[in-house]
Formats: C-alpha cells, sequence, structure tokens
C-alpha cells in the first residue's frame, strides 16, 4: 500500500522537477517548483517528520514561491528574447550531472544494508522536536533569528530605491 | 755652522721644508697677498738649498768609504714580511742631486715669482711647485723602493697638476692628462719590478738589495727586473715608446717646463737606473737595451727638433734627445758620465727654457720663432745668457756640455762599437744645428714682429744670469785626465759606481771590451732606423769638408774630443750658414721641398701619436663601450629582467582563467564534487 | 528481473529515499548549470536545498534522532534568507541591466 | 668611568635603534629637532667605537668583548657578539661614516627628512649587527634587517627611476641570501649529525667538516650571497642602478657600507667554513675578480653619468678587495681590509661631491657640465684631493691597500699580479678624464654661478679627507690590529686545506709571462 504512495510521490517529483528545468516560461518552472516542494512535504510526512512537513508546506510553499512568483510578476519580463536553454551546453553538463548521481548510487547500493530503527510514537512532533529545538541548539536557534533578522535588513536595504 | 755628524739628523728637513711650505700656500695662500707666498714659496726652497749646500760641506770632509748614511724616519707600512719604512739614504749619488734639484729650482722659483706675478692662481702654482720640489727630494734621497715609489708617483701628480695649470685651455688639460697617463703606463711596470724585487729579495731596501745582488738573482731574473724598472724609467724620461708627453707638456707655464721637463723630473729616470745599476750590470742584455733605446731616442728626437718651429718644443725634443744620451752612457757602462751630462745639462736646458720664457714673455706669448727675430737689442741680457746656455748645450769646447757630452762620446766609442759612436756624433752635431737654430731665428735677422716689447724684470734675469754662470763653470767638474783634470765627478760618484779610473782611461777595461763584441748584433739592427737621415747626412758631410781638417796628434782620445768639437762647430755653422748668410736664406725652403716625404715624418715627430691614437686610445674606448652596451646592459642586465618578466608573463596567464561567468564558477564547482566522488 | 530485485522495489527502505533525494539534486545541479536566466537559478538551488533535506530526513528517520530534523529546519531558514537576499539582488540587477541573462554579466573578468 | 663592563657591542648595535625609534614615534614639529638628535645618537656611536677601539688588545687574534646570551635556546641561536681585528675597523667607519652621510645630507630638501635620518639610524644598527654577530641566525637577521631600511632611503628620496632601482637591488641580495638561508641550515644539521647539538655559533661550526658531497653547493650558496652583495662581477648590475638613483647621502652608504658587509663576510663566514672549497674554487673566484676589477673599470670609462661612474669604480675597487682576500696571504688580506676602510672613505668623498655638484646643477650628465673649477674653487679642491685618493696616489690611504693586495696577488700568481696591477692604469684614465671634463675647461654659460661650499659641507668633506691623510701617513695604527687576524684566518684557511696547499702550486713565479718584458 505505501509502495503506492511512494512512488506517485516519487513520479510526481522528478516530474516537476525536470519541469522546473526545462520549462522555457519561468511562470510555469515556478509553479512546477511548487508542485515539487509540496511532495517533498508529503515525503516527510511519509517519513514520519509531520512538523517538518507543515514547516514546509507554510514556509516553502507559501512564503518562498509567494515572494518568487511576485518577483516574477513584476518584471513583465518576455520570455522570448530570452528562452534559450543553451542546449549546447545540456549534453556536456547532463553528462558531469549524471557521473555525480551515477557516484551517489553506486555508494548507495554498496552498503544498502540500512533498516529503520524502531522509533517511539510521536517521533517527528512538534513536541519532541521543540523539546530538543530549546534544549541542545538553543544557540543554533537564536543565531538563526540574528540571521533572518540580517537577511530582511539586506534585502530591503539592496532593493529599495534610493 | 752645524758642523759634524748632527747635521745629517737634519737630512730629513730638506725634503720637509718644501713641504712646510707646499702647505701653508696651500691653504692661506688665497688670502695672503704675492708677496708673502712668494717669500714662502721661495724661501722653503733657498732654505732647502742652503741645508743641502751645508750638509755637502760636512759630507765632503767624510772619507770616501763611509759616505753613505741612512736615517729612518718612521715605520709606514707593515704587513707580513712587507716592510716599508720611510728611510733615507744619504751617497754620493743623491747627494748630487738634492743639492742640483733644491738649487736649480730656486733659482726657477725666483724667476717665476717675476714670470707669473700677473696671474690670478699665484698661490696656487707656488703650492704645487713647492709640492713638486718635495716629491723631487723625497724620491731622490729614498732608502727604499717604496719611498722611491712615492716621490716617483707625486712628482707625476705634480707635472700633472702644472701642466693643466691654466685649466681654462683645453689643450692644457689634455696634455696634462695625456702626461699622467703614460707616466702612470711606466709607474705599472716600476710597480711590477718593485714586487718582483720583493718577491726574489725579500725586502725592498736599497742597501741589502744592490749590496751583493748576484748571489739572490740569476742573470735571468736581473734582466726581468732590470726591464722593468728602466720601462718605469722610460715613462718618466719621455724616451722612445712613451716621449710623446714631453712635447705636449709645454702647454704649463714656462718656468714649469724648466723646472720639471728639463731639470728635475725627467732625470728622474735616469737617476732611478743609475740607483739601480748593480741590478743592470748583472744583465749585460738590458744594459744593451737601455743603450739602444737612448740612442735611438737621442737620434729621432734631434731630427725632429730640426723642423719645429715652436720654440719650447724644439727644447722639449732636445731634452728628449739629451735624456737619450744620458740613458745612452748608462747602457755603455758609464753610470758616471751620465750623471755629469745630467747636472750639467740641468743647468743648460734650464737656462735655455727660461731665456724662452723671457723670449714669450716680451713678445706678448709668441711661440712661433718664425715671426720673431731681430731681438738682439731689445733684451741683449737674455740674449747674451742664451747664447751661453746654446754653446754649453751643444758641446762647444771649454763650456760644460763638452766635457759631460764628450765622455759619453768615449765610453759609447769605447764600449759601444763604432756605428753607435757614429750616430751619436750626428746627433750632436744635429743639436748645435738646432740650438743655434732657434738662436739665429730669434734674435738675428730683420724683426719679423711688431708688438711692444715688454721687458723682463730683474726678478727673472737674475736667475739666468746664475745659470749661465753655473752652465759655463758647472764642467770643469769633470774634465778628463786627459785634458789635465782632475775629473772630481767621477772620484765623487766613485762609491756608487766603482773606481772611475776603469772608464775615464783611454785603454777599455775588460768588461768593455766583452760588451764591444757582443754588440754587432745591436748594431745592425740600429742601422735601419738611420737609413732615413742619410739624405741630411749628405748635406753635414760636404760642410765637413771646408772645416780644419789637420790629422790631431796624441791619443785616441784626444782625437775623439777633436771629432765631437768639429762636429759641433760644423753644426753651429751650418745654422749660421742657414739662417744668418743672406744667399744661405732659401736653401731651408729648396730642402724642405725636395725631400718632402722626410719633412713632414719629421714635422709629425714620426706620427708617433696618431699611431698612439689608433692604436690604443681608440681600441679602449671602443672596448669599453662594446662592454658597457653588449656585455652588461645586454647580457647581465636582461637576464635579470628576463626572470623578472618570465614571472609576470606567467601571473597572467593564470588570471585569464577568470571568465566572470557564473556558469562557469558552478562548472568549476561541479568539476570539483566529481573529483573528490571519483576520489572516494 | 530476478524476485529479490522485484521485492526490494516494492519494499520501500531507505535507499528509495536517499535515491530520490539524489535525483532532486542532480536535477537542481543540472538546472544551474543549463538555464541562464537567474530567477530560474534560484530556483534550482531550492530544489538542491529540498534534495538535500530528504536525505536528511531519511537518515533522521533510520537512524532515530532528531537532529536531522531540526537541522533540516535550520536549512529551511538558510534557503529562506537565500532566497530573500538573491530576489532582492535580481532587482537591482533587473533595474540596472534590464536583463536577467547570467551569461551577460562579466564585470568580473579579470 | 669604568668601561669595561659596559656591554659596549650591544650598545653599539641598539644604540642607533633606540634614536631611529624616537625619531619615529615621536611627532616633531619640523625637521630640525629629529636631525639634530639622529646626529647626536651617530657621534655618541662614534664615540662608543673609539672606547671600543682603546679597549682593544691589538695582540690578541681571537674574539674580544664577547657577549654570549640565549636567545632562541630550542633552535641552539645564542646572541653571540665579538670583535676581532677584522671587523674593529668595519664598526669604526660605519660609525664614522653615518654621521658624515647625515651632515652631507643636513640641507638636503624632500619632505619628510626626519624620517630620512630613522631609517639612517637603523641602517646602522642592521650593519653594525652583522660586523659583530658570531651566530650565523643572528648574522642573517642582521642581513635581512639591513635591507629594509636601505629599500626606504633609496626608494623614497631617490632619483627618477629610483622604483626600479630599489626593487632590483632588494630582489638581487634577496634572492643571494635566501640560497645562503639554505645553506646555513644544512650546516646546521651536518653538525648535528657529527657533534648531536643543535647549534648556530660560528666557532663551534668552524670545525664541523662538510661532507664532500653537500660542499660544492653549499660553498656556492653561500658564495653567491656574498658575491651579490659585494658586487662581484657577474652580479654587480645592481649596483650602478642604486647608486645613480640613491639619494646624496644613501649613496655615501652604499658605497660606504653595504658593500663592505660583502666582502666581509667572505672573511668571516665562507673562508672559515668553507677552507676546501675557498682553496679549490680560488683560482675561479680570483678571474672573477680580476675581470670585475678591469672591467669596472673599462666601464667607467665610457659613463656619461657621474655617479654610475663612480658605481662602476666601486666596482673595480671591490674586485680588488676580493682578489686581496683570495690570495690566502697576509699582505692579501691586510691589503683587502684596509682597502675596504679607504673605499669608504675615498668613494664616499667622491659620492658626497658629486652629491653636491648634482645639487647645484641639477643634473648628473657629464656632458652638461664643465668648467665647474672656475665657479666652485673649494669643491674643485676636494674633488682633486678625492679623485687624487682614488687614483692611489701614495701618501694617501687608497694606495696602501693598493699596492700591499698587489703584492699580494703577486706573490701568489706573476699573471694574477700584472692583471691587478695594470688596474692602476686604467683607474688613472677614468678618474682623470672625468676631473677633466666636468672641472676644467671653458664653463658653458650658466644662469647663475653656484656658490661655493657652505660651511656645513665643507665640514662633511674636511672630515674624511683629513682621515684619508692619516690612514695614508700613518697606515700602522690600522694594520697592527689586522695582521693577528689575518694571520689567524690565513692558517686557518690553509690548515684546512693542506693536501691542496694553494700557495705551493701558485707561488712558483711563472716567467714565461712575455707582455711584461719592456724589450724593444
Amino acid at each position: 500500500m505505501e509502495q503506492i504512495f511512494f512512488y506517485t510521490a516519487f513520479a510526481i517529483a522528478v516530474i516537476s522537477a525536470a519541469s522546473v528545468v526545462l520549462q522555457n516560461k519561468v511562470m510555469y518552472s515556478a509553479l512546477s517548483l511548487i508542485i515539487t516542494l509540496l511532495t517533498v512535504a508529503w515525503i516527510y510526512a511519509m517519513l514520519s517528520a509531520p512538523f517538518l512537513a507543515i514547516v514546509q508546506v507554510i514556509l516553502y510553499a507559501g512564503a518562498i514561491m509567494v515572494l518568487l512568483l511576485f518577483v516574477v510578476m513584476m518584471f513583465r519580463y518576455d520570455e522570448t528574447e530570452h528562452k534559450r536553454l543553451r542546449p549546447d551546453l545540456l549534453g556536456v553538463f547532463s553528462v558531469l550531472v549524471a557521473v555525480i548521481f551515477a557516484g551517489v548510487l553506486v555508494s548507495l547500493f554498496s552498503c544498502s544494508c540500512f533498516e529503520n530503527a524502531p522509533v517511539p510514537a510521536d517521533f517527528g512532533s512538534i513536541k519532541s522536536i521543540g523539546s530538543v529545538l530549546y534544549t541542545q541548539y538553543l544557540v543554533p536557534v537564536e543565531l538563526a533569528s540574528v540571521l533572518l533578522l540580517v537577511a530582511v535588513v539586506g534585502a530591503v536595504m539592496l532593493a529599495v530605491k534610493r | 755652522m752645524v758642523e759634524g755628524r748632527q747635521v745629517f739628523d737634519l737630512l730629513w728637513l730638506v725634503p720637509a721644508i718644501p713641504l712646510f711650505g707646499a702647505i701653508f700656500n696651500c691653504l692661506l695662500g688665497a688670502r695672503a697677498g704675492n708677496l708673502i707666498v712668494s717669500i714662502v714659496g721661495c724661501g722653503s726652497i733657498g732654505l732647502a738649498f742652503a741645508l743641502s749646500v751645508c750638509i755637502f760641506r760636512a759630507f765632503l770632509d767624510l772619507p770616501p768609504e763611509d759616505r753613505m748614511i741612512e736615517f729612518c724616519v718612521f715605520q709606514w707600512i707593515a704587513a707580513g714580511n712587507f716592510l716599508a719604512p720611510i728611510d733615507l739614504l744619504l751617497d754620493p749619488l743623491s747627494m748630487a742631486m738634492i743639492t742640483m734639484v733644491s738649487g736649480v729650482s730656486f733659482l726657477i722659483h725666483v724667476y717665476s715669482v717675476g714670470y707669473m706675478e700677473k696671474d690670478k692662481c699665484f698661490a696656487r702654482y707656488f703650492f704645487y711647485l713647492n709640492l713638486f720640489v718635495f716629491f723631487m727630494l723625497t724620491l731622490v734621497l729614498a732608502g727604499n723602493f717604496l719611498v722611491l715609489y712615492i716621490g716617483w708617483e707625486g712628482v707625476g701628480l705634480c707635472s700633472y697638476l702644472l701642466i693643466s695649470f691654466w685649466y681654462e685651455k683645453r689643450t692644457a688639460a689634455a696634455a696634462g692628462l695625456k702626461a699622467f697617463v703614460v707616466t702612470r703606463f711606466g709607474d705599472f711596470f716600476f710597480a711590477l719590478g718593485i714586487m718582483l724585487v720583493f718577491v726574489q729579495f725579500g725586502t725592498i731596501h736599497f742597501h741589502s738589495v744592490f749590496e751583493d745582488p748576484a748571489k739572490v738573482i740569476d742573470s735571468r731574473m736581473a734582466m726581468w727586473i732590470a726591464l722593468l724598472i728602466f720601462a718605469g724609467a722610460v715613462g718618466k724620461s719621455a724616451q722612445i715608446p712613451l716621449h710623446t708627453w714631453l712635447p705636449d707638456a709645454m702647454e704649463a707655464p714656462t718656468p714649469v717646463s724648466a723646472l720639471i721637463h728639463a731639470a728635475t723630473m725627467v732625470t728622474a729616470g735616469v737617476y732611478l737606473v743609475a740607483r739601480c745599476y748593480p741590478i743592470f750590470e748583472l744583465s749585460p742584455v738590458s744594459l744593451q737595451i737601455v743603450g739602444i733605446t737612448g740612442l735611438l731616442t737621442a737620434f729621432i728626437s734631434a731630427t725632429v727638433a730640426l723642423v719645429h718651429t715652436d720654440i719650447k718644443r724644439i727644447l722639449a725634443y732636445s731634452t728628449v734627445s739629451q735624456l737619450g744620451h744620458m740613458f745612452l752612457a748608462l747602457g755603455v757602462g758609464a753610470p758616471a758620465a751620465a750623471v755629469f751630462h745630467l747636472l750639467t745639462h740641468a743647468f743648460a736646458k734650464a737656462l735655455l727654457f727660461l731665456g724662452s720664457g723671457a723670449v714669450i714673455h716680451a713678445l706678448h706669448d709668441e711661440m712661433d720663432i718664425r715671426n720673431m727675430g731681430g731681438l738682439r737689442q731689445y733684451i741683449p741680457a737674455t740674449f747674451y745668457t742664451f747664447t751661453i746656455g746654446a754653446l754649453a748645450m751643444s758641446g762647444i769646447p771649454g763650456l760644460a756640455g763638452f766635457f759631460s757630452k764628450d765622455a759619453i762620446l768615449h765610453a759609447t766609442f769605447v764600449n759601444g762599437g763604432f756605428l753607435m759612436w757614429a750616430l751619436i756624433v750626428i746627433t750632436a752635431s744635429m743639436t748645435g744645428f738646432y740650438t743655434f737654430r732657434i738662436i739665429f731665428m730669434a734674435f738675428f735677422g730683420e724683426k719679423r714682429w711688431d708688438v711692444h716689447i715688454h721687458h723682463p724684470g730683474t726678478v727673472m734675469v737674475i736667475p739666468l744670469v746664475l745659470l749661465a754662470l753655473l752652465a759655463a763653470v758647472g764642467g770643469y767638474m769633470g774634465v778628463p785626465h786627459v785634458l789635465g783634470g782632475g775629473d772630481r765627478i767621477s772620484n765623487f760618484l766613485a762609491p756608487n759606481f766603482g773606481n772611475p779610473e776603469v772608464h775615464a782611461t783611454a785603454e777599455p777595461s775588460n768588461k768593455g771590451v766583452a760588451l764591444a763584441a757582443e754588440d754587432e748584433t745591436a748594431v745592425v739592427e740600429s742601422e735601419e732606423a738611420a737609413e732615413s737621415e742619410k739624405v741630411l747626412e749628405g748635406v753635414t758631410a760636404e760642410t765637413l769638408a771646408e772645416g780644419e781638417g789637420h790629422a790631431p796628434a796624441g791619443s785616441p782620445e784626444m782625437l775623439l774630443m777633436l771629432v765631437s768639437a768639429v762636429m759641433a762647430f760644423s753644426g753651429v755653422g751650418l745654422a749660421y750658414f742657414f739662417y744668418v748668410t743672406p744667399e744661405g736664406r732659401e736653401v731651408p725652403a729648396m730642402l724642405s721641398d725636395k725631400f718632402g716625404a722626410v719633412y713632414n715624418i719629421l714635422t709629425n715627430a714620426w706620427y708617433f701619436d696618431k699611431v698612439y691614437k689608433a692604436v690604443f686610445i681608440d681600441t679602449y674606448m671602443l672596448m669599453s663601450e662594446f662592454f658597457w652596451k653588449a656585455v652588461d646592459t645586454a647580457v647581465i642586465d636582461h637576464a635579470v629582467r628576463g626572470v623578472a618578466g618570465s614571472l609576470l608573463g606567467g601571473g597572467s596567464i593564470i588570471s585569464s582563467l577568470q571568465l566572470g561567468l557564473v556558469r562557469w564558477y558552478a562548472t568549476v564547482m561541479v568539476l570539483g564534487a566529481i573529483i573528490i566522488i571519483l576520489y572516494i | 528481473m530476478q524476485p529479490e530485485v522485484i521485492q526490494s522495489l516494492l519494499q520501500i527502505g531507505p535507499t528509495h529515499y536517499l535515491v530520490l533525494g539524489a535525483t532532486l539534486f542532480s536535477l537542481g545541479v543540472l538546472g544551474f548549470l543549463v538555464r541562464s536566466n537567474i530567477i530560474v537559478l534560484l530556483m534550482c538551488i531550492e530544489l538542491m536545498i529540498n534534495g538535500a533535506g530528504i536525505t536528511f530526513i531519511t537518515f533522521c528517520r533510520q537512524l532515530g534522532s532528531l537532529e536531522g530534523q531540526v537541522f533540516v529546519l535550520f536549512a529551511m531558514v538558510v534557503a529562506a534568507v537565500e532566497i530573500a537576499v538573491g530576489l532582492s539582488i535580481v532587482v537591482l540587477v533587473f533595474r540596472n541591466r534590464s536583463t536577467l541573462d547570467a551569461d551577460k554579466m562579466e564585470v568580473l573578468k579579470w | 668611568m669604568d668601561v669595561s663592563n659596559w656591554p659596549i657591542l650591544s650598545m653599539l648595535i641598539f644604540l642607533p635603534a633606540v634614536g631611529a625609534a624616537l625619531i619615529f614615534f615621536i611627532p616633531w614639529r619640523g625637521d630640525f629637532l629629529p636631525k639634530t638628535l639622529a646626529l647626536l645618537v651617530g657621534a655618541a656611536n662614534l664615540w662608543l667605537s673609539i672606547v671600543l677601539f682603546r679597549s682593544f688588545d691589538p695582540t690578541s687574534a681571537d674574539m674580544q668583548l664577547v657577549e654570549k646570551s640565549a636567545w632562541i635556546p630550542e633552535l641552539g641561536a645564542s646572541y653571540y657578539l665579538g670583535v676581532d681585528g677584522l671587523s674593529l675597523f668595519m664598526v669604526m667607519i660605519t660609525t664614522f661614516m653615518v654621521p658624515v652621510a647625515m651632515l652631507s645630507s643636513w640641507d638636503q630638501e624632500g619632505r619628510r627628512q626626519d624620517l630620512f635620518y630613522g631609517f639612517l639610524l637603523l641602517l646602522e644598527t642592521g650593519l653594525i649587527g652583522i660586523f659583530l654577530a658570531l651566530d650565523l641566525l643572528l648574522f642573517y637577521a642582521f642581513w635581512e634587517v639591513m635591507l629594509i631600511p636601505m629599500y626606504l632611503l633609496v626608494g623614497i628620496w631617490g632619483g627618477t627611476n629610483r622604483r626600479y632601482a630599489t626593487l632590483k637591488l632588494i630582489i638581487y641580495t634577496m634572492g643571494g641570501s635566501l640560497l645562503m638561508l639554505v645553506a646555513i641550515l644544512a650546516l646546521y644539521f651536518f653538525h648535528h649529525a657529527q657533534a648531536g647539538e643543535y647549534t648556530f655559533d660560528i666557532t663551534k661550526l668552524y670545525e664541523t667538516p662538510v661532507p664532500p658531497h653537500a660542499l660544492l653547493p653549499m660553498g656556492l650558496a653561500f658564495f653567491v650571497a656574498f658575491a651579490v652583495k659585494s658586487p662581484l662581477f657577474p652580479f654587480h648590475t645592481w649596483l650602478p642602478d642604486a647608486h645613480a638613483e640613491s639619494p646624496m647621502a644613501g649613496a655615501v652608504d652604499i658605497t660606504g657600507l653595504l658593500i663592505k658587509t660583502g666582502a666581509y663576510a667572505f672573511l668571516r663566514f665562507l673562508l672559515p667554513l668553507f677552507p676546501e672549497f675557498s682553496t679549490s674554487y680560488a683560482p675561479v673566484v680570483v678571474t672573477l675578480a680580476l675581470i670585475a676589477n678591469l672591467y669596472g673599470a673599462m666601464l667607467a670609462t665610457v659613463q656619461d653619468d657621474l655617479k654610475r661612474l663612480i658605481a662602476y669604480s666601486s666596482v673595480s675597487h671591490v674586485g680588488l678587495v676580493i682578489l686581496g682576500i683570495f690570495v690566502f696571504n697576509v699582505q692579501g688580506i691586510d691589503g683587502a681590509v684596509f682597502m675596504m676602510v679607504s673605499i669608504a672613505l675615498c668613494s664616499g668623498g667622491l659620492f658626497m661631491v658629486v652629491g653636491m655638484i648634482h645639487k647645484r646643477s641639477g643634473t648628473k650628465e657629464i656632458s652638461q657640465l664643465g668648467g665647474v673649477w672656475k665657479d666652485m674653487p673649494l669643491l674643485a679642491g676636494f674633488f682633486m684631493f678625492f679623485t687624487i685618493a682614488s687614483v692611489g696616489l701614495p701618501g694617501l690611504s687608497n694606495f696602501v691597500g693598493e699596492f700591499l693586495i698587489f703584492v699580494g696577488a703577486f706573490k701568489v700568481g706573476v699573471l694574477y699580479g700584472v692583471l691587478a696591477t695594470f688596474v692602476m692604469v686604467l683607474t688613472a684614465v677614468y678618474l682623470l678624464w672625468m676631473f677633466w671634463r666636468v672641472m676644467l675647461e671653458k664653463a658653458p654659460v650658466r644662469a647663475r654661478p653656484w656658490q661655493d661650499l657652505s660651511m656645513v659641507e665643507t665640514i662633511t668633506l674636511t672630515i674624511p679627507a683629513i682621515v684619508v691623510v692619516v690612514l695614508g701617513v700613518y697606515p700602522k695604527i690600522l694594520l697592527d690590529r689586522i695582521e693577528p687576524s689575518a694571520l689567524k684566518l690565513v692558517g686557518q684557511v690553509k690548515k684546512e686545506a693542506a693536501q691542496m696547499d694553494y700557495a705551493a702550486k701558485e707561488n712558483s713565479i711563472r716567467l714565461a709571462k712575455t707582455e711584461r718584458g719592456e724589450s724593444e
């Protein structure tokens, strides 16, 4: 039963990721990216990380993509002049990427001896992550907040027209 | 009067006083007026002269065998076994020399007070002159080779300074440099000679070297040392290969020419060879070379003097010729005669130079004898003194030159062989000819100038008269035995050069014979040098015919004396015939264009100057230019810059990798990732 | 196809998820290299981050420790920051160069 | 006051450094105060060196007034200072020349004169350090320290294309000294291999026999480093540029001091540390020195730039010094050390005079100068004095050194002696010709006649002139003190190379040379 879920998620994710890359129109690639992100959220859920799935949906699909779409919409950027997909380079680079992919696969299958460890019920729940977050990783959290603040100020400073 | 031993302790004062005079003139001269400068200048030399006369008198009453006083002033250089203390040596040779040097230079100082008073660098002139006398006296009194070398170089330096005294004149500066470099070239060989002596003997102290050189070095080594020392002498006394600087040195003020280029400096070479005579005696070959060089120099420079027109250049060439005589005398084993001739020549030549200085002074710097003439009644005093000097110079019997030249002729005849004697006799006649040519051209005949006569002051005339006296009387120091004289000069110099009787008497000593035998080869070589003057000889031969021809009685030496006197008179007669008698006037012109080729060889002083310029100077310049341009900049600098250039080049290649494209950087990152993965 | 191969395919284990993560990541890299539009480049970066995120979660699930998830959370924060700054740069670039083609920007060429 | 317990050597080294520090860090108003301070420090250092001279015992040959304290114990590098006959006069001439250089650039316009003086003092520290250091690492440290002020002195206050000149100077010397560092370390480890303990102390390193296979590279490395610094023939091209571009006082220091470090280092390090290398390669070095000698003289004749001409004359004189060192006999080494001192004075004097002409005429080209005698008789007097001193008139200091080296060379080989002595003719040619073109003849018309020497300039010229005369007339004060150390050095070199007795092989006087005989 869950094989079906996995494989559908797998298929959707790959197809939408490919379309992000191959679409000529930026609009369409943006939309396909949203689909990819949602499937990733789904996969998180399957991997018993419900909190993360939710955060993924809200943060990625919600915030980032909206921002992205907003910027895309802002520039009536005509794709025509710019639709070159550099097919000449496609060949070369796909070979390179294939090599990386093959490398990873080789290392995976050479020692595919993992087994899912038994895991308590509320593994990915908010309570557990929250507790871990604010006990062991308190400092990184604070730093992350500072980072976000800097990013906001930076973005404003850069984009504001003086 | 300071008597006894202690007068000799003042020996170091003789050179020291002129030095103090020089220092005074140098530092305070400019501020002190001309009067004070001249007093200090002449005074210091006069004092030195007086002191040397006292020492001379004290020296005379020393028994002949211990007339050799050593005196060490202070330890100069001491490095390992190379010891060079400043020590002075007084023996008959140096005694005679210091008296002559200080005497003549005192007279010349007095003369130049008059000659130079209008010159603005009066103090500087006396500074150089006093410094010169200091170095000359050090040279003469030196006790070891290095102290002699100090005097040697110092004298060269002062001659440079004095020749280019009127530094505004380009020719003066050039002549000064030429003089210094040519003499310096001679000094180079002399330095090598000193080093060879040090390496062989282990010391450079005269006494220990000359005491018994035979036991330390063989004749071959002696030859090398002798030749090196002789090369130094050639440079300084302007013998054949290195004589070109003396005629140009006439750019100096006339008293300087009188002092340096007549009486003192040029004779330093003769003094040096005389001083090192024991080494020369060890190798007959070197004596021969000295003799031949002397002969050649005497002959060639006499021929050149025949045709020159500048009064001072004629006298310069005559000095070179007389020096040739002295070296010839040394070569044929008559050092006493050489020194005697040196002394007489000093007086006569100084007189001639000062006389010519007075003439030039009178005619406002007119050097060319062609536009002089008839000065007899205008400057009579100069005329009379000049004539006495000329008579002494050309060896007219009765005056100084005759006795000393005769001694040389005799020694050449005895030791040198007939041909050398013939050549030197011809030269003697030529001397008579060109000396009296000046007199007849300058003082007789019609007036060829129109400028107002500037009568020489008394300060200039007194030295002339004194020198004339010395030139006349000087001869009686060495009247040979044949004429009943005591030959005091040879006895006086006995301690230096072995007993004089051997040389002066008629029958040649055993050494003399050996020399004559070997001499044929050398004579042949000088043969073809003489053929170019065949022409002139033809002229003198027919005048000889109508000279007095009665056969002389008495020993061969009397005959020799007679022949030399006759030759002298013939030269004078010829000059009279050419330049005074009306019909003889055009003969010289006719002669010069008939033998055109010979004439311009002589006028250009046998092309020595041009040859030297082309061979040495130009090649040296080219070589250094080449070295600078090709080797230094091209090779070495280029190599250094090459290294720097290649580094820069390498850098630029690497920098071209930065394409600026984002994609390019990404690919580089991907390539990196691949490499890592492949590695795992 | 041998039975155990099919069986392994069916039995969803962590490797499958890892394969998915790897594919997403590779597509992201490919996209980044191929495309020349800056906005698409940003999206590809997102893809890569998510690819990495999946591998994290799989290992976290497999090892039973929560660190992985915490880390992915932080990864997301970073992604957010990156997009914010990236887009503001895109705005600037567009305003100055009026083009978004990455290949035209070689100001940094040495 | 009782001086014996003062650590004179360290004071000598670090007093100038303190002076320089004072000048740099205190914000002076105007140039006059720092300049006087610098001069005072220089003079104090000079007084210290005179105290050193008086307390130096001329009879003993070994190191005196030794100061030894741990510097970097782990490395075995000790702060080890000592002075002997060879280095005593190097120190004295340094302390003497620096104040003279300061005086000669007293009224030199240009900005930040106080820095100029500070760097001059730093340079003095570096130099004295080199002469006193007996520990290889300490020596190397001072060897590099010296470069920095040199670079700044010439780089900031130099002539037109000074950048190129200084860069070339620094890279050249730096390259050489890096080679040397490698060789020092190699020696350091060889010593450890034999004696088992790590040390840089020279006296111990003197004894370590170097294995034959390593002898050539190490010896060569040391040789190249020192040959570059004391410009020997193939490595000399930096000197003319550095001189032509150096500021007036700076030029004095290059000739006066920098050059001597190379030649001194030969004596102190190369000869005793690698006796076999030195003796077996002595003929090569001697020929190089002879080439430098004659080549430098030749090039000097055709130069048109005054300072470059004197630079080449320094190349020629230094060639002579190195010739004196590599003939391994007492006369040679005595002459070489004496010559080093007198070069500093004579060439230094010449440079100062040229600097003064340069300051007035604004040009260094000889073609544009002429007839300077009429305008400036006093300067002409000094110029004549120093030219004649450099030509080597007996009675002045150069002659003593030159003649001793000629004798030394002659004792070892006739050909060497002849070629070495021939340079005295060439020196006379180019120096007097330069003197003629600059001084004599008609002066080209000038806007306004140049005024003669000012009081300060006259003093700066009279001081070295007096010393030149004193050394010329009475050189024993130097020679007596140099002799024992020279004998020790010769013994050291000869004893080590007994099997290749250089002197025996060479001093069979070969008389076949034809060009010497004057046979007609």
